[in-house]
Protein backbone atom coordinates (compact mmCIF):
# COMPACT_ATOMS: atom_id res chain seq x y z
CA UNK A 1 0.00 0.00 0.00
CA UNK A 2 2.79 2.09 0.60
CA UNK A 3 5.42 2.59 -1.82
CA UNK A 4 9.43 4.00 -1.43
CA UNK A 5 11.76 4.73 -4.02
CA UNK A 6 15.25 5.76 -4.55
CA UNK A 7 16.11 6.09 -7.96
CA UNK A 8 18.77 8.68 -10.33
CA UNK A 9 15.97 9.48 -13.45
CA UNK A 10 13.57 12.15 -12.86
CA UNK A 11 9.89 11.03 -11.27
CA UNK A 12 6.41 12.32 -12.57
CA UNK A 13 5.06 14.23 -9.76
CA UNK A 14 1.51 13.81 -11.15
CA UNK A 15 1.69 10.20 -12.10
CA UNK A 16 2.67 9.65 -8.57
CA UNK A 17 -0.31 11.95 -7.01
CA UNK A 18 -2.77 10.38 -9.45
CA UNK A 19 -1.91 6.55 -8.79
CA UNK A 20 -1.78 7.50 -4.94
CA UNK A 21 -5.22 8.86 -5.33
CA UNK A 22 -6.93 7.78 -8.48
CA UNK A 23 -9.12 4.53 -7.27
CA UNK A 24 -9.81 5.25 -4.06
CA UNK A 25 -12.97 7.55 -3.23
CA UNK A 26 -12.47 7.65 0.40
CA UNK A 27 -9.45 9.68 -0.13
CA UNK A 28 -10.19 13.69 1.01
CA UNK A 29 -6.86 14.81 1.20
CA UNK A 30 -3.67 14.86 -0.36
CA UNK A 31 -1.07 16.70 0.75
CA UNK A 32 2.07 16.59 -1.13
CA UNK A 33 5.72 17.81 -0.46
CA UNK A 34 8.01 18.57 -2.97
CA UNK A 35 11.71 19.14 -2.74
CA UNK A 36 13.96 20.95 -5.31
CA UNK A 37 17.17 21.74 -5.81
CA UNK A 38 18.16 25.47 -5.14
CA UNK A 39 20.84 27.67 -6.96
CA UNK A 40 22.04 29.15 -4.29
CA UNK A 41 23.27 27.82 -0.58
CA UNK A 42 24.73 29.27 2.05
CA UNK A 43 25.24 32.28 -0.34
CA UNK A 44 27.38 30.75 -2.69
CA UNK A 45 25.94 29.80 -6.18
CA UNK A 46 25.65 25.74 -6.58
CA UNK A 47 25.64 24.57 -10.21
CA UNK A 48 25.45 20.75 -9.69
CA UNK A 49 24.99 18.38 -6.50
CA UNK A 50 25.63 14.80 -6.50
CA UNK A 51 23.70 13.02 -4.17
CA UNK A 52 25.28 9.96 -2.67
CA UNK A 53 22.90 7.19 -0.08
CA UNK A 54 23.68 4.24 1.55
CA UNK A 55 22.54 1.58 -0.95
CA UNK A 56 19.81 -1.04 1.71
CA UNK A 57 19.81 1.28 4.58
CA UNK A 58 18.43 4.20 2.86
CA UNK A 59 15.25 1.91 2.02
CA UNK A 60 15.07 0.43 5.57
CA UNK A 61 15.25 3.86 6.88
CA UNK A 62 12.95 4.94 4.88
CA UNK A 63 10.67 1.80 5.50
CA UNK A 64 11.33 2.51 9.66
CA UNK A 65 9.31 6.22 8.84
CA UNK A 66 6.48 5.27 6.85
CA UNK A 67 5.44 2.31 9.01
CA UNK A 68 5.78 5.24 11.91
CA UNK A 69 3.37 7.26 10.07
CA UNK A 70 1.05 4.61 9.47
CA UNK A 71 1.04 4.09 13.55
CA UNK A 72 0.70 7.38 13.98
CA UNK A 73 -2.25 8.65 11.90
CA UNK A 74 -5.07 7.39 9.82
CA UNK A 75 -3.83 7.21 6.78
CA UNK A 76 -4.60 5.36 3.13
CA UNK A 77 -1.08 5.31 1.45
CA UNK A 78 1.74 7.31 1.45
CA UNK A 79 4.84 7.87 -1.31
CA UNK A 80 8.23 8.58 -1.25
CA UNK A 81 10.62 9.01 -4.01
CA UNK A 82 14.35 10.58 -3.48
CA UNK A 83 16.67 10.84 -6.34
CA UNK A 84 20.32 9.89 -6.10
CA UNK A 85 22.63 10.73 -8.54
CA UNK A 86 24.04 14.11 -10.44
CA UNK A 87 21.15 17.05 -9.90
CA UNK A 88 20.83 20.74 -11.64
CA UNK A 89 18.98 23.49 -9.95
CA UNK A 90 14.89 23.40 -10.40
CA UNK A 91 15.78 19.26 -10.16
CA UNK A 92 12.86 17.68 -8.28
CA UNK A 93 14.81 15.99 -5.51
CA UNK A 94 12.17 14.28 -3.37
CA UNK A 95 8.83 13.96 -3.14
CA UNK A 96 6.38 12.84 -0.55
CA UNK A 97 2.71 12.29 -1.07
CA UNK A 98 0.19 11.03 1.43
CA UNK A 99 -3.73 10.59 1.49
CA UNK A 100 -6.22 10.48 3.99
CA UNK A 101 -9.91 11.02 4.70
CA UNK A 102 -9.26 13.98 6.45
CA UNK A 103 -6.19 17.22 5.50
CA UNK A 104 -5.17 17.49 9.55
CA UNK A 105 -3.78 13.58 9.49
CA UNK A 106 -2.36 14.28 6.14
CA UNK A 107 -0.68 17.45 6.58
CA UNK A 108 0.95 16.50 9.84
CA UNK A 109 2.16 12.94 8.24
CA UNK A 110 3.15 14.27 5.32
CA UNK A 111 5.35 16.86 7.62
CA UNK A 112 6.75 14.09 9.49
CA UNK A 113 8.22 12.33 7.03
CA UNK A 114 10.05 14.33 5.00
CA UNK A 115 11.51 15.80 8.85
CA UNK A 116 12.47 12.45 9.68
CA UNK A 117 13.73 11.53 6.27
CA UNK A 118 15.83 15.01 6.52
CA UNK A 119 17.53 13.23 9.95
CA UNK A 120 17.44 9.69 9.42
CA UNK A 121 17.76 8.60 5.75
CA UNK A 122 21.44 8.25 5.33
CA UNK A 123 21.52 10.44 2.24
CA UNK A 124 24.76 13.17 1.60
CA UNK A 125 24.90 16.38 -0.37
CA UNK A 126 27.32 17.01 -2.19
CA UNK A 127 27.62 20.77 -4.03
CA UNK A 128 29.97 21.91 -6.99
CA UNK A 129 30.23 25.90 -6.47
CA UNK A 130 32.59 28.19 -8.39
CA UNK A 131 34.65 27.58 -5.71
CA UNK A 132 35.20 23.73 -5.85
CA UNK A 133 33.62 20.80 -4.54
CA UNK A 134 31.88 20.79 -0.80
CA UNK A 135 29.75 18.42 1.65
CA UNK A 136 26.78 19.96 2.45
CA UNK A 137 26.30 20.53 6.11
CA UNK A 138 23.43 19.13 8.46
CA UNK A 139 21.47 21.96 9.51
CA UNK A 140 20.82 22.50 13.38
CA UNK A 141 17.14 23.37 11.98
CA UNK A 142 16.48 20.04 10.80
CA UNK A 143 17.02 18.78 13.97
CA UNK A 144 14.79 21.08 15.79
CA UNK A 145 12.15 20.17 13.10
CA UNK A 146 12.24 16.32 13.77
CA UNK A 147 12.26 16.62 17.67
CA UNK A 148 8.44 18.04 17.86
CA UNK A 149 7.64 15.28 16.82
CA UNK A 150 9.32 12.78 19.66
CA UNK A 151 7.37 11.26 21.75
CA UNK B 1 34.48 -11.26 9.37
CA UNK B 2 33.24 -7.44 9.93
CA UNK B 3 32.05 -5.36 6.72
CA UNK B 4 33.01 -1.70 7.30
CA UNK B 5 31.61 0.85 4.72
CA UNK B 6 32.61 4.40 4.67
CA UNK B 7 29.95 7.13 3.43
CA UNK B 8 30.44 10.66 1.61
CA UNK B 9 33.06 12.98 3.44
CA UNK B 10 34.11 9.97 5.74
CA UNK B 11 34.36 7.98 2.31
CA UNK B 12 36.58 10.34 0.97
CA UNK B 13 38.97 11.15 3.77
CA UNK B 14 39.70 7.96 3.91
CA UNK B 15 39.97 7.06 0.38
CA UNK B 16 38.29 3.99 0.58
CA UNK B 17 34.56 3.10 0.89
CA UNK B 18 34.96 -0.33 2.01
CA UNK B 19 37.30 -2.90 3.92
CA UNK B 20 36.72 -6.08 5.91
CA UNK B 21 38.33 -6.78 9.37
CA UNK B 22 38.95 -10.59 10.75
CA UNK B 23 36.50 -11.00 13.43
CA UNK B 24 38.43 -11.14 16.98
CA UNK B 25 36.27 -10.93 20.60
CA UNK B 26 37.97 -7.90 21.51
CA UNK B 27 36.35 -6.29 18.60
CA UNK B 28 32.53 -6.93 20.18
CA UNK B 29 31.90 -3.58 20.19
CA UNK B 30 31.74 -0.09 18.35
CA UNK B 31 33.58 1.54 20.56
CA UNK B 32 36.26 -0.89 20.15
CA UNK B 33 36.19 -0.97 16.42
CA UNK B 34 36.26 2.70 16.60
CA UNK B 35 39.24 2.32 18.83
CA UNK B 36 41.46 0.23 16.08
CA UNK B 37 40.27 2.93 13.51
CA UNK B 38 41.49 5.29 15.24
CA UNK B 39 45.06 3.95 16.25
CA UNK B 40 45.77 3.71 12.40
CA UNK B 41 46.57 7.15 13.53
CA UNK B 42 47.24 9.93 10.47
CA UNK B 43 43.65 10.40 8.83
CA UNK B 44 41.94 7.88 10.61
CA UNK B 45 42.96 9.84 13.78
CA UNK B 46 41.07 12.71 12.51
CA UNK B 47 38.09 11.19 11.09
CA UNK B 48 37.39 9.23 14.23
CA UNK B 49 38.67 11.82 16.92
CA UNK B 50 36.16 12.54 19.88
CA UNK B 51 35.28 16.20 18.43
CA UNK B 52 34.11 14.42 15.14
CA UNK B 53 30.26 13.55 14.51
CA UNK B 54 30.29 10.30 13.31
CA UNK B 55 27.40 8.21 12.59
CA UNK B 56 27.58 4.53 13.01
CA UNK B 57 24.87 1.85 11.60
CA UNK B 58 25.65 -1.75 12.70
CA UNK B 59 23.60 -3.86 10.03
CA UNK B 60 21.73 -1.02 8.46
CA UNK B 61 20.27 0.47 11.87
CA UNK B 62 21.31 3.46 13.69
CA UNK B 63 22.77 2.86 16.46
CA UNK B 64 25.83 3.83 19.29
CA UNK B 65 29.53 2.86 20.59
CA UNK B 66 27.98 0.55 23.03
CA UNK B 67 26.38 -1.30 20.38
CA UNK B 68 27.29 -5.19 20.14
CA UNK B 69 28.82 -6.33 16.93
CA UNK B 70 29.11 -9.91 15.89
CA UNK B 71 30.98 -11.87 13.36
CA UNK B 72 29.57 -11.31 9.59
CA UNK B 73 28.07 -7.78 11.23
CA UNK B 74 28.02 -4.94 8.20
CA UNK B 75 29.21 -1.72 10.08
CA UNK B 76 28.57 1.47 8.95
CA UNK B 77 29.99 5.19 9.59
CA UNK B 78 29.07 8.24 7.76
CA UNK B 79 28.03 12.04 8.53
CA UNK B 80 25.44 13.81 9.94
CA UNK B 81 22.97 13.18 7.19
CA UNK B 82 21.80 15.75 4.36
CA UNK B 83 19.32 14.11 2.17
CA UNK B 84 15.45 15.86 1.21
CA UNK C 1 2.56 36.64 -8.57
CA UNK C 2 -0.46 34.49 -6.53
CA UNK C 3 -3.52 32.84 -8.35
CA UNK C 4 -6.91 32.18 -7.34
CA UNK C 5 -9.14 30.77 -9.91
CA UNK C 6 -12.92 29.28 -9.08
CA UNK C 7 -14.48 27.47 -12.09
CA UNK C 8 -16.94 24.43 -13.21
CA UNK C 9 -14.07 22.59 -15.38
CA UNK C 10 -11.43 20.19 -13.98
CA UNK C 11 -8.05 21.50 -13.35
CA UNK C 12 -4.77 20.43 -14.43
CA UNK C 13 -3.05 19.38 -11.11
CA UNK C 14 0.38 18.47 -12.61
CA UNK C 15 0.35 22.06 -14.95
CA UNK C 16 0.11 24.09 -11.61
CA UNK C 17 2.77 22.58 -9.31
CA UNK C 18 4.84 22.53 -12.47
CA UNK C 19 3.86 26.55 -13.36
CA UNK C 20 4.54 27.57 -9.65
CA UNK C 21 7.76 25.65 -9.39
CA UNK C 22 9.49 25.57 -13.07
CA UNK C 23 11.24 28.88 -13.52
CA UNK C 24 11.75 29.79 -10.21
CA UNK C 25 15.39 27.71 -8.84
CA UNK C 26 15.48 29.52 -5.65
CA UNK C 27 12.34 27.79 -4.43
CA UNK C 28 13.47 24.87 -2.58
CA UNK C 29 9.86 23.25 -1.35
CA UNK C 30 6.32 23.46 -2.85
CA UNK C 31 3.46 22.09 -0.49
CA UNK C 32 0.20 20.88 -2.05
CA UNK C 33 -2.90 20.45 -0.93
CA UNK C 34 -5.77 18.65 -2.69
CA UNK C 35 -9.32 17.89 -1.45
CA UNK C 36 -10.97 15.62 -2.98
CA UNK C 37 -14.75 14.71 -3.26
CA UNK C 38 -15.64 11.73 -1.24
CA UNK C 39 -18.02 8.52 -1.90
CA UNK C 40 -19.06 8.25 1.47
CA UNK C 41 -19.96 11.65 4.14
CA UNK C 42 -21.82 11.22 7.38
CA UNK C 43 -21.75 7.54 7.00
CA UNK C 44 -24.03 8.04 3.88
CA UNK C 45 -23.36 7.05 0.28
CA UNK C 46 -23.24 10.37 -2.06
CA UNK C 47 -23.91 9.88 -5.85
CA UNK C 48 -23.59 14.11 -6.80
CA UNK C 49 -21.94 16.86 -4.62
CA UNK C 50 -22.87 20.60 -5.81
CA UNK C 51 -20.84 23.39 -5.24
CA UNK C 52 -22.84 27.09 -4.84
CA UNK C 53 -20.39 30.31 -4.14
CA UNK C 54 -21.35 33.78 -4.17
CA UNK C 55 -19.22 35.08 -7.08
CA UNK C 56 -17.04 38.07 -6.71
CA UNK C 57 -16.99 37.47 -2.62
CA UNK C 58 -15.30 34.19 -3.16
CA UNK C 59 -12.34 35.81 -4.93
CA UNK C 60 -12.45 38.49 -2.54
CA UNK C 61 -12.09 36.10 0.46
CA UNK C 62 -9.28 33.92 -0.95
CA UNK C 63 -7.65 37.05 -2.07
CA UNK C 64 -7.96 38.42 1.51
CA UNK C 65 -6.51 35.08 3.24
CA UNK C 66 -3.47 34.79 0.00
CA UNK C 67 -2.54 38.34 1.05
CA UNK C 68 -2.73 37.10 4.97
CA UNK C 69 -0.25 34.16 4.03
CA UNK C 70 1.63 36.18 1.99
CA UNK C 71 2.52 38.59 5.37
CA UNK C 72 3.22 35.70 7.49
CA UNK C 73 5.52 33.89 5.98
CA UNK C 74 8.58 34.14 3.10
CA UNK C 75 6.21 32.77 0.02
CA UNK C 76 7.55 31.95 -3.38
CA UNK C 77 3.92 31.95 -5.08
CA UNK C 78 0.56 30.67 -3.86
CA UNK C 79 -1.86 29.18 -6.46
CA UNK C 80 -5.79 28.51 -4.91
CA UNK C 81 -8.40 26.49 -7.58
CA UNK C 82 -11.35 25.83 -6.38
CA UNK C 83 -14.13 23.92 -8.46
CA UNK C 84 -17.68 24.68 -8.46
CA UNK C 85 -20.85 23.20 -9.64
CA UNK C 86 -21.55 19.28 -9.98
CA UNK C 87 -18.68 17.45 -8.73
CA UNK C 88 -18.72 13.39 -8.35
CA UNK C 89 -16.46 11.30 -6.34
CA UNK C 90 -12.89 11.24 -6.86
CA UNK C 91 -13.43 14.73 -8.69
CA UNK C 92 -10.91 17.28 -7.29
CA UNK C 93 -12.55 19.66 -5.50
CA UNK C 94 -9.61 22.39 -4.64
CA UNK C 95 -5.81 22.53 -4.60
CA UNK C 96 -3.73 24.98 -2.49
CA UNK C 97 -0.20 25.28 -3.70
CA UNK C 98 2.60 27.23 -1.85
CA UNK C 99 6.43 27.49 -2.64
CA UNK C 100 9.04 28.89 -0.38
CA UNK C 101 12.92 28.61 0.01
CA UNK C 102 12.29 26.36 2.76
CA UNK C 103 9.67 23.51 3.73
CA UNK C 104 8.52 25.17 6.92
CA UNK C 105 7.16 27.89 5.91
CA UNK C 106 5.44 25.90 2.93
CA UNK C 107 3.80 23.74 5.03
CA UNK C 108 2.29 26.42 7.09
CA UNK C 109 1.30 28.61 5.35
CA UNK C 110 -0.28 25.84 3.02
CA UNK C 111 -2.42 24.69 6.04
CA UNK C 112 -3.33 27.94 6.76
CA UNK C 113 -4.82 28.55 3.25
CA UNK C 114 -7.23 25.71 3.55
CA UNK C 115 -7.85 26.06 6.90
CA UNK C 116 -9.00 29.70 6.25
CA UNK C 117 -10.89 28.62 2.93
CA UNK C 118 -12.92 26.69 4.86
CA UNK C 119 -14.59 28.61 7.17
CA UNK C 120 -13.82 31.76 5.26
CA UNK C 121 -15.05 31.53 1.70
CA UNK C 122 -18.40 31.65 0.48
CA UNK C 123 -18.62 27.92 -0.60
CA UNK C 124 -22.04 25.81 0.21
CA UNK C 125 -22.02 21.83 -0.57
CA UNK C 126 -25.34 20.22 -1.27
CA UNK C 127 -25.16 16.17 -1.39
CA UNK C 128 -27.33 14.17 -3.75
CA UNK C 129 -27.42 10.39 -1.51
CA UNK C 130 -30.25 7.70 -2.18
CA UNK C 131 -32.03 9.31 0.72
CA UNK C 132 -32.45 12.49 -1.49
CA UNK C 133 -30.81 15.94 -1.52
CA UNK C 134 -29.31 17.82 1.69
CA UNK C 135 -26.89 21.04 2.73
CA UNK C 136 -23.87 19.47 4.35
CA UNK C 137 -23.42 21.39 7.92
CA UNK C 138 -20.63 23.24 8.96
CA UNK C 139 -18.18 21.30 10.88
CA UNK C 140 -16.41 22.19 13.98
CA UNK C 141 -13.25 20.59 13.26
CA UNK C 142 -12.57 22.99 10.70
CA UNK C 143 -13.48 26.14 13.44
CA UNK C 144 -10.78 24.57 15.45
CA UNK C 145 -8.80 24.41 12.58
CA UNK C 146 -9.35 27.73 12.10
CA UNK C 147 -8.63 29.23 15.76
CA UNK C 148 -5.14 28.01 15.33
CA UNK C 149 -4.19 30.64 13.62
CA UNK C 150 -5.70 33.08 15.35
CA UNK C 151 -3.34 36.24 16.51
CA UNK D 1 -31.94 51.14 -2.95
CA UNK D 2 -30.26 48.15 -1.31
CA UNK D 3 -29.73 44.69 -3.30
CA UNK D 4 -30.25 41.70 -0.93
CA UNK D 5 -28.72 38.52 -1.84
CA UNK D 6 -29.63 34.61 -0.33
CA UNK D 7 -27.29 32.14 -0.63
CA UNK D 8 -27.51 28.13 -0.49
CA UNK D 9 -29.59 26.33 2.23
CA UNK D 10 -31.39 30.09 2.36
CA UNK D 11 -32.00 30.51 -0.77
CA UNK D 12 -33.73 27.69 -1.15
CA UNK D 13 -36.18 28.28 2.01
CA UNK D 14 -36.77 31.85 1.26
CA UNK D 15 -37.16 30.45 -2.27
CA UNK D 16 -35.58 33.48 -4.01
CA UNK D 17 -32.20 34.39 -4.31
CA UNK D 18 -32.51 38.44 -4.56
CA UNK D 19 -34.50 41.41 -4.06
CA UNK D 20 -33.74 45.00 -3.78
CA UNK D 21 -35.12 47.08 -1.12
CA UNK D 22 -35.76 51.02 -1.65
CA UNK D 23 -33.42 52.67 0.73
CA UNK D 24 -34.07 54.42 4.27
CA UNK D 25 -32.89 55.78 7.11
CA UNK D 26 -34.22 53.38 9.28
CA UNK D 27 -32.53 50.60 7.30
CA UNK D 28 -29.18 51.49 8.09
CA UNK D 29 -28.41 48.56 9.93
CA UNK D 30 -27.52 45.10 9.02
CA UNK D 31 -29.61 44.54 12.22
CA UNK D 32 -32.55 46.67 11.40
CA UNK D 33 -32.79 45.11 7.83
CA UNK D 34 -32.86 41.56 9.47
CA UNK D 35 -36.05 42.99 11.48
CA UNK D 36 -37.72 43.76 8.57
CA UNK D 37 -37.36 40.66 7.18
CA UNK D 38 -38.02 38.65 10.04
CA UNK D 39 -41.52 40.63 10.19
CA UNK D 40 -42.43 39.28 6.73
CA UNK D 41 -43.67 36.20 8.72
CA UNK D 42 -43.54 32.83 7.59
CA UNK D 43 -40.32 31.06 5.89
CA UNK D 44 -38.86 34.33 7.08
CA UNK D 45 -39.52 34.45 10.58
CA UNK D 46 -37.85 30.61 10.65
CA UNK D 47 -34.58 31.54 8.53
CA UNK D 48 -34.02 34.53 10.21
CA UNK D 49 -34.91 33.03 14.16
CA UNK D 50 -32.52 34.59 16.75
CA UNK D 51 -31.77 30.44 17.10
CA UNK D 52 -30.38 30.01 13.33
CA UNK D 53 -26.73 31.00 12.44
CA UNK D 54 -26.77 33.27 9.30
CA UNK D 55 -23.46 34.72 8.10
CA UNK D 56 -24.04 38.60 6.67
CA UNK D 57 -21.82 40.19 4.24
CA UNK D 58 -22.12 43.71 3.08
CA UNK D 59 -20.30 44.57 0.16
CA UNK D 60 -18.68 41.33 0.08
CA UNK D 61 -17.21 41.43 3.47
CA UNK D 62 -18.19 39.23 6.57
CA UNK D 63 -19.59 41.54 9.18
CA UNK D 64 -21.96 41.76 11.82
CA UNK D 65 -25.55 42.60 12.82
CA UNK D 66 -23.93 46.41 13.91
CA UNK D 67 -22.57 46.99 10.53
CA UNK D 68 -23.90 50.24 8.84
CA UNK D 69 -25.87 49.87 5.34
CA UNK D 70 -25.82 53.02 3.06
CA UNK D 71 -27.70 53.60 -0.52
CA UNK D 72 -26.25 51.29 -2.69
CA UNK D 73 -24.80 48.75 -0.50
CA UNK D 74 -25.26 45.15 -1.25
CA UNK D 75 -26.16 42.88 1.54
CA UNK D 76 -25.68 39.25 1.60
CA UNK D 77 -27.32 36.33 4.05
CA UNK D 78 -25.99 32.61 4.10
CA UNK D 79 -25.36 30.00 6.25
CA UNK D 80 -21.57 28.93 7.36
CA UNK D 81 -19.71 27.85 4.68
CA UNK D 82 -18.36 24.05 3.45
CA UNK D 83 -16.74 24.63 0.95
CA UNK D 84 -12.94 23.02 0.62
Amino acid sequence: MNQIKIQTEPFDLAAIQEELRRDNPAIGAVVTFLGQMRDINEGDRVSTMTLEHYPGMTEKALQAIVDEAEARWQLMGIRVVHRVGPLHPLDPIVLVTVASAHRGEAFQACEFVIDYLKTRAPFWKKEQTAEGERWVDARHSDDAAERRWQR
Amino acid sequence: MINLLYFARLREALQTGSETLDYRADLATVAAIVDLLKARGGVWGEVFADDQTVLVAVNQEMCDLSTVVTDGDEVAFFPPVTGG
